[in-house]
């Protein structure tokens, strides 16, 4: 397959890029954090972006999607990147969604999807339960109750978690998530504590749910989940879940990745901008040679990035044996250049950059946020290692 | 017993009888450092007796001339009175950039009646300064200002805008560089002047920084009137004075980089050691362990470098060349410190609001480190000064 | 069957009968690559025969045309040919610069006579031929050469020095870059000449580099006389067929940084894992663990954007921009896979001499890495390329 | 204790670095080189330095030494980095008088270190078995036998092994070398094999031993030691001599972090002037404002060097209970530093900087060797976080 975008997802780029240019500046963003919104992001934006087709990129046409791929999820979440457009296309789409199309039943399927790509109801994944990635250390627990399960435990950084409708909660029917396996000091993905996971679908609204909004620092959408005996409606085999945790943790890495990406490109839009117009001993500061190279350097990063993106997406597309492969491999490029580029677009714009009003640092509070979000560099070097055998 | 022996006995009775009990805890938050100034609202009445007592014994410059206010004592003494101070655990009577920046300036360049009328009342935190240096535009190009003060006879006229003022909307006075002649080289036409903020025409607006604080103002000078006799040293020849003072800027704050004693905070280890677990007596993530132990490798490193440099003064080498490699050093260090400490905490680091996340101090301390290597002189400002004084290589023409 | 089909049948069994055996196993070592030449010496009957057959079949370049002494295939049927190769192990016929960087410019710029009296010697490796670039001093700043053709009216008299000729004490003529006027601007007074080594004041002296080996040689021309019927382009125009082979050597060094595919050596990997041991499935040292990860992503990162690159420019996009990127990339990539080859070996892989260090494969790989961000086209000059022409900052006066 | 020199030292440094410039110049390296000299350095040489006190600055007067410390003999090993000047400093001093000093009798003692103070008797310490440094990893066995033992084993990259006249090897005689532990995947130190490791004095002309020189890409000397019932004399405790081992290992790397930085400030030294007089495109290439920072950056890792490699000395002198610590230190980042120097050293100078021709590639080599010697900074990195107690 070519590393190249065909030319409907070429369309499809500079149509989302338009749409978020517009209708989604960093002045949107800006405004929800200033007036502490209490959604977070604009429903009537997220109804357009439905319209168009975007809740339903890699969902079959059955399921009321367009059937194309994830592909075309990363082009559009690359634009909504570089206005940091809120959204929730990571929390539903990438993540809810991939899960419930992996996992679901026909019947669960059909009860969800068509809504979800039509914009009507969202859905997130329940992982963590601490600060770090840690996938495989889930304490949450479900009993089996009648027909139902119910679910207690704490999940926390849930994204969206304050709005979803339905929260697809990961919860341990078996096995130990006790400290034995935790703190086996391995990263994602080994095998202790892996067996005995399973995929539940939560309603908000149900008892024992209580959701608490959490604040953070780049001024997206996190919240705390606590189940106290709530209601869980199986998703998938008991037990069995991991390979498709795994796999959804996978997919919309890429597609953050690919968010990331977009973030990237227009924070270094933004200071080779600045690097042309700004004045310094009498000279643009673009023509000092010590910042173009950490310039030129700063493209070189984000050319690599743009080719292991494309190919994760692709990879995932395409259901290749190195899917897994190419989505740790994107987000440690993409996590190491991200870092850079954000990092320099505040020392290359000096002390402007430092102040609330210009949107760099808006740009490098939400590297720092992406990046711990299913696991950072370190996390996915790891992992891309025991990929490849060693 | 010897004199200093005497003088450590009836340093510490006098510390022990003078500080309030409330003084000799570590602050909590920086809310309760103590700026003084006309305006300041002391946060306890312990707060305003202790300054008043040390500025009474002008303790609160221990090493200054006792005629401008300072305690008149050598630097035994006044390292005895602070090992004292450490040992009951006193806190600092007063923070002040005038005792910090413009009184090392005062002292050598202004003149004596200047200095009587000025420096007492620094000593005895009365007036608080704000430095009225870089400009909109300016950045790293200090000498490029253009606010101007124009000479009306009996007094200047002064007229543009100063930017990263700190606390300018909470200082008394500003010390401030002016162009004076806009027709010599841009270093040959400035002046530093002194004037009080009340003064008519005189307007600040704070600026709100990634980190959500606004600890900088943007200052405003609209036909200020300002007296002739607040010229310190000779007309145009303020960028002497400005060099002088922005060596000492750089070298306090070079020592972010270096390891804190005795700071009450959590340090990075005990952080990592909480955030991440031990297993077999290591920290159970080999590579966050290595990433912390090269961090502490280059803080130790940096320490010792800030120690030897300071050791070769004592021995008579001259400091020049080394503040811009501390300077540098110390704010890059600084700045991974930071980043370690996201990292070690993971998303519970980057929480911005609310008490499970400390009101997002790790993630505002994160933030305000960015600046290290902005203000004060850039690293690559540090770093075109070392090619080109230290290592002496060739400049462009 | 299809005509494709066809071919490749017919390929094969060409192959099969005429790829010596010996021919069929991959080199041991550097010295059993055949470079051909005039004075090359075949290192058996075997190399001589293949390069023979292949040669009159035009095969040692077989998307070239026919009369100049290629194989006239089309881009289907070369893929076709080097498919049957691999599949059967055929060595490379011939290795040659006169093939990778002389004969792309000369199609494009040289007179059809030239063509036809030079290629096909280049094709069937009977002339081995050297590039005539640098100059002692010039470094980078190639455009400084100072070695003069004078116009003596039938011929050309060269004098002057290269430097960084490879292997040009072996080749039998010399492609180089001459000052042809040496009053215009530096890049405007150039021409491109071809001459025999074997010209009365022509002499070399081979430069012993870090890794002790010897590949280059300093070239001095001592009133060398070219006929003028050697000149490749216009007079004076030199430059622009320089730039055009530069891009050329840039493009093939950057497959320096990407994975060879079916490289016979033994990977870094391969050799982690042999130095280093495994334990629980995992290389027993979990920070050289980290820096192998870390360096395969940036490999495999480098590999796709190559491939990414190519897709682009088949999809008509424009290359120019991307050779700079990959050459550099895939220098610093190769240098830093060199550097872990000699971290996971240790000691083993510094030693220099003996049977047990493979008479210091490893330690002078590394070293010979080295000049891969210098030579074409230093990595600082890529960098400026990449600020200038991509990201278009602006240049200092 | 102040981080200075004081004045003796610092005429000392004067005097070794006039007497390595003029007496053993990198040309002196590029002889023995290319005429394979069978010693390796020159005996004329080390009779000098030994007379002018350098072979014993640590050693008691008692026993013919001078009666200064380490920091003296780091002021020496600096001078002699700065001139890759060969000499048995590092091994019969650093390495084989420290063990002696430590671990031996008052016979022992008397018997062995006037005649190294003397330059008369040259001495190592054959510690490695493999190719990284891994000093509990030790499977030469010794078995009493009567009064002495017999060792057998093979011990590589014995430095300056192919001239001792006794060489210190460290052999097993109770515990695990084998694969058991190590495997255990530890760095340097780990207590898991360090018991039952002691110390024997070998006569390099003993029956058994079998010394073969190893040519380094250093032009430096190593030798392959194997052992086969050689007599070994006890040296200290047998089964207790880990922390003189240990000791001996810092206090060999504190001299050796000198020898690097020396070496680390005459290739900087070597650049800058490179920079000052190179021409490319009408301007000399140090008034590139990217290389500029490039050697600023070199200059202050540079400078940190010297404060750690004074402090180390200092601590080992101080007999200070930091001084494990300040040792690893030191390698860390001098090691770090001198890959950098070493690097860019060879990049700045451009084409010149790959020719034989050239002192920068012996720099280069030499720091790659320095740097595996005693443990690379990984393994100095780990053994310093252990120090700090996690």
């Amino acid at each position: 397959m070519a590393l190249v975008l065909n030319e409907e997802q070429h369309l499809l780029k500079s149509s989302a890029e338009a749409f978020f240019r517009e209708r989604a500046p960093v002045t949107a963003l800006r405004a929800l954090r200033d007036t502490a919104d209490p959604t977070g992001f604009s429903r009537d934006l997220w109804r357009e972006m439905a319209a168009m087709g975007w809740a339903g990129t890699f969902l079959p046409e059955e399921y009321g999607g367009i059937g194309c791929g994830y592909t075309e999820l990363g082009v559009v979440m690359q634009a909504a990147g570089r206005t940091l457009a809120a959204s929730p296309l990571f929390a539903t789409v990438a993540l809810g969604a991939s899960a419930v199309l992996l996992a679901g039943s026909a019947e669960q399927k059909e009860r969800l999807l068509p809504a979800v790509a039509a914009g009507e109801t969202l859905l997130t994944v329940a992982l963590q339960e601490g600060p770090h990635h840690r996938p495989e250390r889930v304490a949450t627990s479900a009993v089996a109750n009648g027909e139902g399960y119910m679910l207690s435990g704490a999940k926390t950084y849930v994204p969206d978690g304050h709005v979803a409708d339905v929260i697809v909660v990961v919860a341990r029917t078996a096995g130990a998530g006790d400290e034995e396996s935790a703190t086996s000091g391995e990263g994602a993905g080994d095998s202790a504590g892996t067996a005995g996971l399973s995929l539940f679908l939560v309603d908000r609204e149900a008892a024992g749910v209580m959701i608490e909004r959490r604040s953070m620092a780049d001024s997206r959408n996190m919240a705390e989940v606590r189940l106290d005996g709530a209601t869980g409606e199986l998703l998938g085999t008991a037990g069995e879940a991991w390979p498709v945790i795994d796999t959804v943790i996978d997919r919309a890495n890429a597609v953050l990745a690919a968010e990331m990406l977009g973030s990237a490109q227009a924070a270094f839009e933004r200071t080779m901008e600045y690097l042309k117009t700004r004045e310094q001993f009498g000279a643009l500061i673009g023509t000092f040679q010590a910042l173009q190279h950490r310039a030129a350097q700063m493209f070189c990063e984000i050319e690599l990035s743009k080719s292991v993106v494309l190919k994760a997406l692709e990879a995932i597309d395409a259901d290749a044996p190195d899917a897994a492969l190419c989505a740790s491999l994107a987000k440690v490029q993409v996590s190491d250049m991200l870092r850079l580029v954000s990092d320099e677009a505040i020392q290359m714009h000096g002390g402007i950059g430092m102040t609330d009003e210009e949107d760099v640092g808006l740009y490098l509070k939400r590297a720092r946020v992406a990046q711990q979000m299913l696991g950072d560099e370190n996390c996915h070097l790891d992992r891309y290692a025991r990929l490849r055998g060693y | 017993m010897d004199e200093l022996e005497q003088f450590r006995q009836e340093t510490r009775a006098w510390l022990e009888a003078n500080c309030p009990a409330s003084m000799r805890v570590p602050m909590k938050t920086e809310d309760e450092v103590c700026w003084g100034g006309r305006h300041f609202e002391f946060s306890s009445d312990d707060q305003r007796l202790w300054l008043q007592r040390m500025g009474e014994k002008g303790w609160t410059v221990p090493d200054w001339p006792v005629q401008y206010g300072g305690g008149g004592l050598d630097r035994k003494r006044v390292k005895i009175l602070h090992e004292e101070m450490r040992n009951l655990g006193c806190r600092s009577p007063l923070s002040s950039l005038g005792i910090l920046l413009l009184a090392p300036a005062m002292l050598k360049y202004a003149s004596e009646e200047q200095k009587l009328e000025h420096l007492p009342k620094i000593a005895r935190g009365e007036i608080r300064w704000c430095q009225g240096y870089s400009e909109p535009g300016s950045g790293s190009d200090l000498a490029s200002l253009s606010t101007s003060a124009v000479d009306m006879g009996d007094h200047y006229l002064v007229n543009g805008a100063k930017i990263w003022t700190s606390y300018g909307d909470k200082a008394d006075w500003i010390f401030c560089l002016v162009r004076t002649d806009p027709d010599a080289p841009k270093h040959e036409g400035i002046s530093f002047l002194l004037f009080d903020m009340e003064s008519e025409g005189v307007s600040t607006a704070p600026i709100r920084l990634i980190s959500g604080a606004s600890p900088f103002c943007q200052t405003f000078f609209d036909n200020v009137k300002v007296p002739k006799a607040n010229l310190v040293g000779e007309l145009n020849k303020g960028w002497t004075i400005a060099k002088h003072l922005l060596q000492h800027e750089r070298s306090s704050a070079a020592s972010l980089g270096a390891t804190a004693p005795g700071s009450r905070k959590q340090s990075l280890q005990e952080m990592a050691v909480d955030a991440i677990g031990m297993k077999d007596g290591k920290l159970d993530d080999p590579i966050f362990r290595q990433k912390l132990a090269r961090f502490h490798v280059r803080e130790q490193a940096f320490t010792l470098t800030m120690q030897r440099v300071g050791d070769e003064m004592k021995a008579g080498a001259d400091p020049g060349p080394a503040s811009s490699l501390l300077k540098y050093y110390g704010s890059e260090t600084n700045k991974e410190r930071r980043e370690l400490m996201i990292a070690a905490g993971g998303l519970d680091a980057l929480g911005w609001e609310g008490e499970e996340f400390e009101e997002g101090r790790l993630a505002r301390s994160w933030l305000r480190s960015k600046a290290n290597s902005i203000e004060g002189g850039t690293s690559e400002i540090q770093l075109n000064i070392i090619a080109k004084r230290v290592l002496g290589l060739p400049q462009a023409d």
